[in-house]
């Protein structure tokens, strides 16, 4: 197993999570645990929330920059890491 | 040519091999992954005696 | 003082708060501690954000909603509460 | 009839003061305070290793 699936493999592991998607800045899907049509849900809706998000912060303040993105929801929470030109997405669900 | 699609493309999978395989790609799945561990650990229930909030206790439509 | 107030206060007043802010969801303003121009840009900027985010997380699930954003930048967290028909955007400076 | 504003509107002075003093308004600033300060006292701490992520470690430009 290569070293990108084994990280895949760990922190799909972890508690609570209910998938992992990665993508690039464009939103085009690179790898994923979810299914694929939800995984393309996500990898298109939370590229562009980023995008904007991303503009916002620099917009605020041109020598800020966006680091995470923390999306709490009713059912679960939506996690967020934008870096280089790639955004790691991942679904975890509130401890109950 | 190819024809410009009108849909959002998709990566080619000899396209995502490559992305998969670049040095670039694996630092960032290092680092974002450890972010994320991290911030997978934290004791992050401030919400939860508020997950069902006062939205929720209002009469339903 | 009102009990408004003294709840803004009690936040503004906690460790490594910059600012608060207070709108209604279409990013009109209420309160704020920030100076005028930040504050209206905070409120324009992240109430576009909190739209966004909202109808984002409903696509994905009609019956999901909008809890909490957070957006961890270089330089500080903004911390967002959207209720009712206001958001409540804290700006927080992280630990040194 | 008022003209209609091409600029975002602002809230008059009279309208802010109503929603200041309307119960609905000082409910949601007592949930969203509580949730909010709960946030805060987090030990909210997974990226202050990592705020000088890879992208500050590159060449500047």
């Amino acid at each position: 197993m290569s070293e990108v699936e084994e990280t895949i493999r760990r922190l799909s592991a972890k508690k609570n999570v209910q998938g992992v998607v990665i993508v690039n800045q464009l939103g085009l899907m690179i790898r994923s645990t979810l299914d694929a049509s939800l995984a393309k849900q996500y990898a298109t809706l939370m590229s562009d929330l980023v995008r904007m998000a991303r503009d916002s912060v620099t917009q605020l303040d041109a020598e800020n920059e966006l680091k995470f993105l923390r999306i709490r929801t009713k059912k679960h929470e939506i996690m967020i890491c934008p870096e280089r030109e790639y955004l790691m997405i991942v679904v975890q669900t509130p401890e109950a | 040519e190819a024809v410009i699609p009108q849909e959002v493309p998709e990566l080619t999978d000899e396209e995502r091999k490559a992305i998969l395989h670049s040095t670039d790609f694996v630092e960032f799945l290092d680092h974002s992954s450890k972010i994320l561990e991290r911030a997978m650990s934290e004791r992050y229930d401030f919400m939860k005696d508020y997950t069902l909030g006062l939205d929720d206790t209002t009469e339903a439509v």
